[in-house]
C-alpha cells in the first residue's frame, strides 16, 4: 500500500465521453445551436432548462446568482467533486493536465487501458520507454505494459502517428478506460 | 490527469474504540449491498475501495467509497463478475481483503482460490466449503452424513427413468425432479402420476443440461403448503458458530423473495430452538465461518427439511439485524480479520418484529423490468423504519443489472406494529419515472392471509389475481 | 363529519393546464421552436414547463421568486394529484370546473375566501340568496356568509360587475384563498 | 373547482389490531413533525387533516395526509398561529382532536381553552398546567412547593434593587437574573460581582418589559460548567404518570439545542433513578398527563436542579423512542383519547444508546440562515439510523419558519457504535443547493470532549473557534 497509489480526484473529467453533438434524435441540435440556447437562458428569466432527446440530455442552470451552470454529460446531481469536509487534495501528478487544446483536437486518438493494473513504459527498469513523446508509432506497436495479477499486458496501438503526451506516470496505477497516451493520427 | 483511481480525502480513522480489523477493502458488488459494507467499514474505520463499471460511474457506492476504480464496461461478465480486473483493482489500490456482497462473485469458490494464491484475504468461508455447498447434491449428502432431516427422496443422483419411478413409489408421490446444477426453477419439474413422470424426467434432465451444462438430477418429495425458514448463521475461525435466530422468506413468487419477516409466526418457542439448534449442526458440519444461511421448508406438521446453504450475506440480512441488534456485515468484517466472534449465543436475543419489503423497478402485477431515470423520490422515515439502497433524485436504473431500488425495513414492539409501520412507510415512499412493486406490497400487507400469517411459498402465485384488484384483499 | 365534507380530488386536477401543441407525437422541434418556447416561458406567469414525446424531453424551469402560488399547478415532482393506490374518487362536485373561458378572462374578478369556513349563499336556509348569477353587484355589497366558530362572517364584493359563476354549493366548506364568486368587471 | 378540501382517497384502516382512538385529528403544525404526527395516526388507522400556509402548499405534511385545509399565508402570526383559522379548519373536516406538534400553539393556554370550548379535544394537557408551567415564577413556586429541588435564588419575583443585592448575598455569585415571562437568552443576565448588580438587573428588566411587555425578574444562582439533563414523562387521565429515562441536550448554542442523547454519559445508574424519579414526582405534583419533559440544570457534584417543564412532545423525542422502543406519540393520542397508558413504569428499560443531530439550513459556523432551493438530496440509510424530515430534493425552505432540515438520528448498541454511526450517516448525508449545519456536527463527533462525554452547556461557545478550523478536534 504505496502513497504513490492515492490519486487526486482527477479522471471523471478524463475519462472519454459520450460526443453529444452528433445527430441523434430528430433534433439536429449542434454547438451553435446549444450555444444560442445558453445564451437565451442566461439573458432571459429562466431558472432551469433541462432537455433530453435519445442519448441527448442536458441542463442549464442559474443559481442565484444569475450564472449559467451547463453540464452536458449525464452527470448527477449528486456527483461533486468532493465532500464537504475534504481535506486539500493530494500533490497534484506530476505530469500536467491535459491542455484543452489536446482534448478538443479532433486529430488526437487517445489510447486507452483496456485493464486495471499497474502502468510501465518500458519492459524493465533499466530498458528505455517503448514509446516517448515525438516518436511515431504504427498499429500493433506496444506502448506500455500494464501488469495484472503478475502478468505484463502489452498495450498495442491502435493507429499510426504521432506520440504527443503520455498521459500516465511509469509505475502508476491505471483504471479501465483511462486514457494513456495521446497520438496525432497521420 | 495521470492515474484515474482516486482518493477523496478519507480522514484519518481515529476515535473508534476498536482497532478497525482491517486497514483497507474492496467491496467487488454495486448497489444497495456495496453501500451497505461501506457503511460497515467506515463504521469500524476501514477505509474502502469501489469497483463500478462504466454504467454505474455515477452511482453512491463509488461516491461514498474512498477509492474507485473502473473495472470495466457496463455488463456483469465483462465488470463485476471479472475476476482478473477486481484482482488487479485489489492490487493497484492496496486492499487486504474483499468483500463479494451477494450475488456477482460471492459464492465463486475460484474467485476464492485466487483472492488466496494472491494473498488477498476473502470476506466468507473458504473455497472448499464453497463449492461443497454450492453442488446441491454434494450438500445434500454432507448434511445427511451429518444428521440433518432430509427432505424424503432420491439417494443422490438419479440415473434412469427406472431409479426414478423406483424413488417415487418409496417416498410418495407428489415428487419434484430437480437439476443438480440448478437454480430458479430450470431443470426442476413437479411429478404427480408415475404416468408422467418418465417424460418430465426426461425434460427436467435436458433442461439442465442446456442451462448448466450438466444433466445430472436428483428427486425429491413435493411438500404442499411448504414455508421457507431460513437461519443466520455466524461463525469464526476459532469454531465457534452461533445462530441469530430465523427469517420467514415464505411470500415468493418464481422462487424471489418478496417479504421476509422475522420472527417468523410459523414457529414456536419449541421449534424455532429445534430448528435454529439444527443449523448450527449443519454448520457445525462444514466447519463453517463467516456468515451463512440455511434454509429449511418447513411442513403444516412443524416438520422441517434442509433445502441449501447460502454461503454468503443474504439479502434479507436487516431483519435478523434489527431484531438481534447485531450488526452482521461488521461481524463479517471481524471475523474474515481472524478475530472472535463480538458475542456469545446467549448474547443472541429476538426483540420485536421486523418486515422487509424488496422494492423493485418492475411492474407491481406482472413484473415486466422498469428501468429509467427516477424524476422524484422520496424514501420513508419515522420510528421503526430503515431503508437500504443507493437510489437516489435523478438516479438512471441501468437495465444490466437487478431491479432492486431499495429495502424498506421496519421495525415494530410486535407483528402488528411492524405491519403498521411498513404500511404507513410504502404509503410515504415516492418514486416517480420507473414503475415499481410497492403497489403491490402495499396490498399484500393488508391481505387477511398475510395479516393471519397463514401463507406458504405457494401463496403469492394463487393470491396473485385478486391481489390485482384494488379491493381484493382477502380482508 | 358528514360525508358531505369529504371532497373529490379537484383543486388541483382543475388547476389551469398549458396545452401547447396541437399534435403531440409527430412534433417538429426545432431549435426557433425551443427558443421561442423559452420566450413565452419566461414571459408568462408560468413557473415550470415541461414536456416529454417519444424520445424527447425537456423542462424549463423558473425561480421562486415573484410567482404567484394560487390556481398554478404545483412546482414540486413530489406532487402528484393522487397516490397509486387511491380508490375511484368521489363523486364529483355538483358545480363543473370552471371553464377555461372563465379563467383566462381578464374581465373576470375571483372573489376568494379570506377564511376557513362554511360557505352560505344566504343568512337563513328560507332566505334568497345575497347574490345569484346574473346579478350585479356593487363594492361592499353581501356576497355570501363564511361560518366559522359560530360566526357568520359577511363576504363582500371587492369590484362592481356581474356574477358569472358562483364557485362552491351552499353548505360546503371552503378553505382560505379558494375562489367563491367569478364577478365580470364592469 | 368547487370545495378545495381534499380527500386524497385515504383507505379504510382495516386490520389494526387495536381500535383507533380518533376517527379523524387535525395536525396543527408544519414540517417534519407535522409528518411525524401524521405517520403515527397511519399506524393507529386514525384519519389525519393537514393545516397549511400558502408557503407550504408542496410541503411533504400536506401531501401525506388525507385531508388538507389552507388557513392563510404565510407569516405564522397569519396562518399557523391563528386559532380561529384552525378552528374552523377542524370543524369543517370534522376532525375530533388536535395535535399541536411542538412550538406554534402548542404551549398556549388560551388555544387549548377554545378547542375544550368548541368540543374538540386537545392533545396535550389542559389549559391550566400549561399556564402553570408557562409562567417560570409560577412554575418554581410550584415545583418547590412539592419538594423539587431548585436552583438557590430568589423567593419569587425580584421586585427592587435592594431586593436582588440581598438574594445574590444570600445564594452567592455568581448570580443569574431571569425574565419571568422569558426564553431564548431574552431578558436574561449573568451578574459576577455585587457593583455589577444594579445596571444588569435594571437592563434585564426593560429588555423583559420590551421583549414580553412584562419586566417581572426573578434570580438564581449561576452555574459554572453545568449539564442539560431532562426526563420525558408520559401521564395518562387514570392518575399514571411514569417516565422514559433522561436525555442530554447540553451541546447547545445559545439555549438552541444541537446534539442530544440517551442515555446520558453523565449519570450513574443511582443517578439516573433518583433524577428519574424526581420528575415522575415534579409532574404528579401538577396533575400532569400526556407527553412532557422536565428540564434539569446538574452541576458537576451531582446535584440536579428544576429549570423548566415542557408541555408537549419535545423535538429530540426520537432518541427516546429507539431506547425505549416506545412510540411517543402513538401513546399521546391514546392517553389523549381516554386510554389508559399501555406499559408501567417495569416496562420501560432503556437498550443501546441513540444521538440526534438537527440539520438546519445555516452557514455551520456562522449559523446566519441559508434558505432556498434543495438542489440534490440524499438521506442516509442502513442499520441504525432513523431520519425524520419533511424535506425532499426539489423543496424550497420557506424563509417564514425554523430553518431544521431533517434531524438524523443514530442508535448503537453502546455510546461508541451509535457515535460512529452517526459519523458515517453524516458522511453520507448530501444537502445541496443551502448551507447546513452537517459539518458542524461531524466535526463535534470528532471532537476529543464529545467522544469522552466532558461538555456541558457552554462547551460549544468555547470550543467553537477550534471547531472552525478542519483539524481542530482536540484529539
Amino acid at each position: 500500500m504505496s502513497p504513490s497509489r492515492k490519486k487526486a480526484p482527477a479522471a471523471k473529467a478524463a475519462a472519454p465521453k459520450p460526443s453529444p453533438f452528433g445527430r441523434t434524435g430528430a433534433l439536429a441540435l449542434g454547438l451553435e445551436e446549444l450555444k444560442s440556447l445558453i445564451g437565451l437562458v442566461a439573458a432571459e428569466n429562466i431558472h432551469e432548462f433541462e432537455f433530453e432527446t435519445g442519448s441527448v440530455r442536458f441542463r442549464i442552470r442559474k443559481d442565484g446568482a444569475g450564472i449559467p451552470v451547463v453540464g452536458h454529460a449525464p452527470a448527477s446531481a449528486l456527483h461533486p467533486p468532493a465532500p464537504a469536509l475534504a481535506p486539500p487534495p493530494a500533490p497534484a501528478p506530476v505530469s500536467a493536465p491535459t491542455p484543452a487544446a489536446i482534448e478538443d483536437d479532433p486529430a488526437i486518438h487517445f489510447v486507452t487501458s483496456p485493464i486495471v493494473g499497474t502502468f510501465y513504459r518500458s519492459p524493465s527498469p533499466t530498458s528505455p520507454a517503448f514509446a516517448d513523446v515525438g516518436d511515431f508509432v504504427k498499429p500493433g506497436q506496444t506502448l506500455c505494459i500494464v501488469e495484472a495479477m503478475k502478468l505484463m499486458n502489452e498495450i498495442e496501438s491502435e493507429v499510426a502517428g504521432e506520440v504527443v503526451k503520455v498521459l500516465v506516470e511509469n509505475g502508476q496505477p491505471v483504471e479501465y478506460g483511462e486514457r494513456i497516451f495521446a497520438i496525432r493520427v497521420g | 490527469m495521470a492515474a484515474a483511481i482516486k482518493r477523496k480525502g478519507a480522514r484519518a480513522a481515529a476515535h473508534t474504540a476498536e482497532e478497525p480489523p482491517f486497514k483497507k477493502i474492496l467491496v467487488a458488488n454495486r448497489g444497495e449491498i456495496a453501500l451497505r459494507v461501506i457503511l460497515a467499514c467506515k463504521e469500524l474505520g476501514i477505509q474502502t475501495v469501489a469497483v463500478y463499471s462504466e454504467a454505474d460511474r455515477n452511482a453512491l457506492h463509488v461516491r461514498f467509497a474512498d477509492e474507485e476504480v473502473c473495472i470495466g464496461p457496463a455488463p456483469s461478465s465483462r465488470s463485476y463478475l471479472n475476476i482478473p480486473q477486481v484482482i488487479a483493482a485489489a492490487e493497484v489500490t492496496g486492499a487486504e481483503a474483499i468483500h463479494p456482497g451477494y450475488g456477482f462473485l460471492s459464492e465463486n469458490p475460484h474467485f476464492v482460490e485466487v483472492c488466496t494464491a494472491c494473498g488477498i484475504n476473502f470476506i466468507g468461508p473458504n473455497a472448499e466449503i464453497i463449492r461443497r455447498m454450492g453442488n446441491k447434491a454434494e450438500a445434500k449428502a454432507t448434511m445427511q452424513a451429518a444428521g440433518i432431516p432430509q427432505m424424503p427422496g432420491s439417494d443422490g443422483l438419479v440415473h434412469t427413468v427406472e431409479d426414478a419411478l423406483a424413488t417415487a413409489e418409496r417416498i410418495g408421490y407428489p415428487v419434484i425432479v430437480k437439476a443438480s446444477a440448478g437454480g430458479g426453477g430450470r431443470g426442476m419439474r413437479i411429478c404427480n402420476t408415475p404416468e408422467e413422470l418418465p417424460d418430465l424426467y426426461g425434460t427436467a434432465r435436458s433442461e439442465a443440461k442446456g442451462a448448466f451444462g450438466d444433466d445430472s438430477v436428483y428427486m425429491e418429495k413435493y411438500l404442499l403448503e411448504p414455508r421457507h425458514i431460513e437461519v443466520q448463521i455466524l461463525g469464526d475461525l476459532f469454531g465457534n458458530v452461533v445462530h441469530l435466530g430465523e427469517r420467514e422468506c415464505s411470500i415468493q413468487r418464481r422462487h424471489q423473495k418478496l417479504i421476509e419477516e422475522s420472527p417468523s409466526a410459523a414457529l414456536s418457542p419449541d421449534l424455532r430452538k429445534r430448528i435454529c439448534e439444527t443449523a448450527v449442526k449443519a454448520a457445525r458440519a462444514v466447519g463453517y465461518y463467516n456468515a451463512g444461511t440455511i434454509e429449511f421448508l418447513l411442513d403444516k406438521r412443524g416438520d422441517f427439511y434442509f433445502m441449501e446453504m447460502n454461503t454468503r450475506v443474504q439479502v434479507e440480512h436487516p431483519v435478523t439485524e434489527l431484531v438481534t441488534g447485531i450488526d452482521i456485515v461488521k461481524e463479517q468484517l471481524r471475523v474474515a480479520a481472524g478475530r472472535r466472534l463480538s458475542f456469545t449465543q446467549d448474547q443472541v436475543i429476538q426483540r420485536g418484529h421486523a418486515i422487509e419489503c424488496r422494492i423493485n423497478a418492475e411492474d407491481p402485477f406482472k413484473f415486466t423490468p422498469s428501468p429509467g431515470r427516477i424524476t422524484a423520490l422520496n424514501f420513508p422515515g419515522g420510528p421503526g423504519i430503515r431503508v437500504d439502497s443507493a437510489m437516489h433524485q435523478d438516479a438512471t436504473i441501468p437495465p444490466h443489472y437487478d431491479s432492486m431500488i431499495a429495502k424498506l425495513i421496519a421495525f415494530g414492539a410486535d407483528r402488528t406494529e411492524a405491519i403498521a409501520r411498513m404500511r404507513r412507510a410504502l404509503d410515504t415512499l415516492v418514486v416517480e419515472g420507473v414503475k415499481t412493486t410497492a403497489p403491490l406490497h402495499r396490498r399484500m400487507l393488508d391481505h387477511a392471509d398475510f395479516i393471519s400469517g397463514a401463507f406458504s411459498t405457494k401463496w403469492l402465485e394463487g393470491a396473485m389475481e385478486s391481489l390485482k384488484q384494488p379491493g381484493g384483499t382477502g380482508g
